[in-house]
């Protein structure tokens, strides 16, 4: 029966996973996508608690369903940027977008 | 090894590995579609965690309509045309370092505490507790996300789109 | 409980399963002929100019964005649509407040012009 | 030993859903396009291949069995292979949750899940993500262009189908599709909810790319759309995925608003079958009845028209059943 341990040594594996993504990718969309990763690593622990910790007040799930809504906004106003500079600067990669004004 | 056992050893090994060829592979669009694999095994996960409610939204929200997003900008920036670039940066090394090490420090942890288990039995039907939860101890989360929902559509558009 | 999402596990599998079956015939017994002129991409007999990936306007990403919003929204009202008959006039009121919201944000798009095609 | 009883169950149960969906939805859905629109233009359709034509699709699907598949040039293979699979198989995911009708031993379901409707609207969204990497695997300006509109297409048409079902799980009370239907005992949705069943249907020939909604696939207009590079078996798997999806939204619709299996006299799988090929017929009588959308007329009538009136709907149902019910 997969215990509480499990699941927090998977989604430990997912979020660094997630992280390894943020912080070698070059693509700005990429790095999005690295935390959309981490966000459903930690999804995954909010609702193991809930089931192993907390049954009663389902308080787990709701934040779980938090963390997806404030992903997809995250995901829109970052998407937002990215499009923002790449039609400002022509690049995605964002160690090309080093200047700050010119 | 119960049947649930099995069930959660086959999606993580699905959800880690679709996880991995979204970090490692060079085509942007192959890591996109990658993306789903990962997120429907996250969905299993949750559906053995009991959490039925949350799977359903997960595939609706997270499969069907980020993943939609990811790729619609791919395409609006350079996507394909881009592919040659290298994807990675110099720092790899350092960041594998910088991941296993919390990797390791989140698992030790994790092995260390005692969880004490509170009282209660999980709700048979979670959609129901979940919407008495939301509208009745969690109000002001529930306007409060409203009120983020607003401003970040807000906010998205007027970046996205050219002030002519 | 789980039984029923074995069932969908099971149904996919087979289903994804049935679906690639007729692939898997073509792949059996097809002719195999490539003549270069064959894999040409087809634009209507004229030979393809460029590359397939030019980008597109923004409006796609405008439409993308308003929905991931909006089906975000749904999310909300799925637990108050199972719950409203017994939680009463309360709970009515605080989700017409979160309706009346969300529904300013679509007039912002609409008035901002995110909502147009061209 | 009861898991294994179980397991074959389900087996089997797959097996007959896919078969049936495949013959009677697929096929004889197509034969009975070509047969009406031809009847609407008072031609006779197809005649030569079998009693009255009936093995005509069986003929075709034969044919295109043994036809080679050719992936163009520098295409993307993997996403080009793995969309062919994945917009079909989205497609058919929905019929877990249809109730075909009710035998002694209970509802003929595959499986009633207790979050139905919301397993529905999620399995409708899988589709999008097929039809993007078949237009992007293709490598062809056509297939890209068609891929992105309909996707913008299907998404935009999403929302109301997703509030048409909130209101029928708001006056239902639950989510699962046969307490929908048990629901609808006394009264059928369609009488308390037209406006509901109204954006439903108009939002599902949206969401299936049926005309007046299909411009991404005129012929006229992209070729054909996201699967124009697709040919022989593939092009067929992805018509097996349309009217799949087609028929799932029909039989979604005789569920929520027209009483599922519900009906005087019948044996309460006929009754669902009657219905179901009612709404399939009004399905092909709009096809050629209305002339073919703009891209943002179609899409300015979703967000401007449909989204609005639906949630002005939800908000009425809600006042009467929260209100009425005190």
């Amino acid at each position: 029966m997969p215990g509480l341990a499990h699941y927090l040594v998977l989604s430990a594996l997912l979020f660094a996973l997630g992280l390894f993504a943020v912080v070698t990718r070059r693509n700005a969309v990429t790095i999005l996508m690295g935390i959309e990763l981490m966000l459903n690593a930690a999804n995954i622990n909010l609702v193991a608690f809930n089931k192993f910790v907390a049954p009663g007040a389902m308080q787990g799930q709701i934040f779980a369903l938090i963390v997806i809504t404030l992903a997809a906004c995250e995901a829109a106003v970052g998407l937002a940027l990215v499009l923002a500079a790449y039609r400002t600067l022509e690049t995605v990669y964002v160690d090309e977008i080093n200047l700050m004004k010119w | 090894m119960s049947g649930e056992a099995i069930a959660f050893y086959l999606l993580a090994a699905v959800t880690l590995a679709s996880a991995v060829v979204v970090v490692t592979t060079g085509n942007i669009v192959h890591a996109a579609a990658a993306l789903v694999p990962s997120f429907l095994g996250v969905t299993g996960l949750y559906i053995l965690l009991n959490a039925e409610f949350v799977a359903g939204i997960q595939v609706l929200i997270y499969a069907g309509a980020i993943t939609v997003l990811i790729l619609f900008a791919i395409m609006l920036t350079e996507g394909g045309t881009g592919l040659a670039g290298r994807q990675r940066n110099e720092q790899a090394a350092a960041g594998a370092a910088v991941a296993a090490a919390i990797a390791i420090l989140l698992v030790a942890v994790a092995g260390r505490t005692t969880w004490t288990p509170e009282p209660g039995t999980l709700p048979s039907y979670t959609p129901g507790a979940i919407g008495q939860s939301f509208l009745r101890q969690n109000i002001l989360v529930f306007e409060g996300t409203s009120i983020v929902l607003l401003v970040s559509l807000m906010g998205a558009i007027m970046i996205a789109r050219r002030e002519e | 409980m789980l039984l029923d999402w074995g069932y969908v596990a099971i149904f996919a599998l087979v289903g994804a399963a049935m679906v690639s079956l007729p692939l898997l015939i073509i792949w059996l017994i097809s002719p195999r002929s490539d003549y270069p002129q064959k894999f040409e991409t087809y634009e209507s007999g004229v030979p393809t100019i460029g590359q397939a990936w030019s980008q597109f306007h923004v409006r796609y990403y405008l439409f993308s964005l308003v929905f991931v919003v909006f089906d975000v929204e749904i999310i909300y009202l799925y637990p108050w649509a199972v719950v409203a008959r017994s939680l009463g006039q309360l709970a009515f009121w605080e989700m017409l407040t979160f309706l009346v919201i969300l529904v300013l944000g679509l007039l912002y798009a609409w008035r901002r012009g995110a909502l147009e095609w061209v | 030993m009861a898991w294994g009883w179980e397991l074959l169950r389900a087996f089997v149960g797959t097996i007959i859903i896919f078969s049936a969906v495949a013959f009677i939805a697929v096929m004889f859905g197509v034969l009975l396009e070509r047969k009406i629109s031809a009847w609407m233009q008072s031609r006779l359709g197809p005649k030569h291949v079998g009693p009255q034509g009936l093995l005509q699709t069986l003929a075709d699907t034969v044919k295109l069995l043994q036809k080679e598949n050719i992936v163009p040039a520098r295409a993307d293979r993997t996403i080009f292979a793995s969309a062919v699979v994945i917009v079909p198989l989205a497609a058919l995911l929905d019929y877990v949750v249809i109730p075909f009708g009710t035998t002694r031993s209970g509802p003929l379901i595959f499986r009633d899940l207790n979050i139905g409707v919301l397993y529905f609207a999620a399995t409708s969204s899988l589709v999008v993500i097929g039809i993007l990497m078949a237009g992007w695997g293709s490598n062809n300006k056509y297939a890209l262009i068609g891929g992105l509109r309909s996707a913008a297409q299907m998404v935009t048409y999403e929302i109301p189908i997703g509030l048409c079902l909130v209101t029928v799980a708001l006056m239902a009370g639950s989510l699962s599709t046969v307490t929908i239907v048990n629901g609808q005992q006394h009264l059928w949705y369609v009488v308390a909810q037209p406006v509901a069943f109204l954006i439903f249907l108009i939002a599902a020939i949206a969401e299936v790319n049926r005309v007046p909604f299909d411009l991404v696939e005129a012929e006229s207009e992209l070729v054909a759309g996201y699967f124009s590079e697709y040919s022989g078996m593939r092009f067929a798997l992805f018509q097996l995925g349309e009217y799949g999806e087609m028929f799932a939204m029909a039989a979604m619709a005789v569920t929520l608003f027209l009483g599922g299996w519900r009906g005087p006299v019948l044996p309460p799988v006929l009754w669902f079958v009657i219905k179901l090929y009612a709404l399939i017929f009004v399905f092909m009588w709009v096809r050629w009845t209305y002339p073919r959308f703009r891209i943002d007329q179609m899409l300015n009538f979703s967000w401007k028209v449909l989204i609005p009136v639906s949630v002005l709907n939800l908000v009425v149902t809600a006042f009467f059943v929260v209100a009425v019910h005190r």
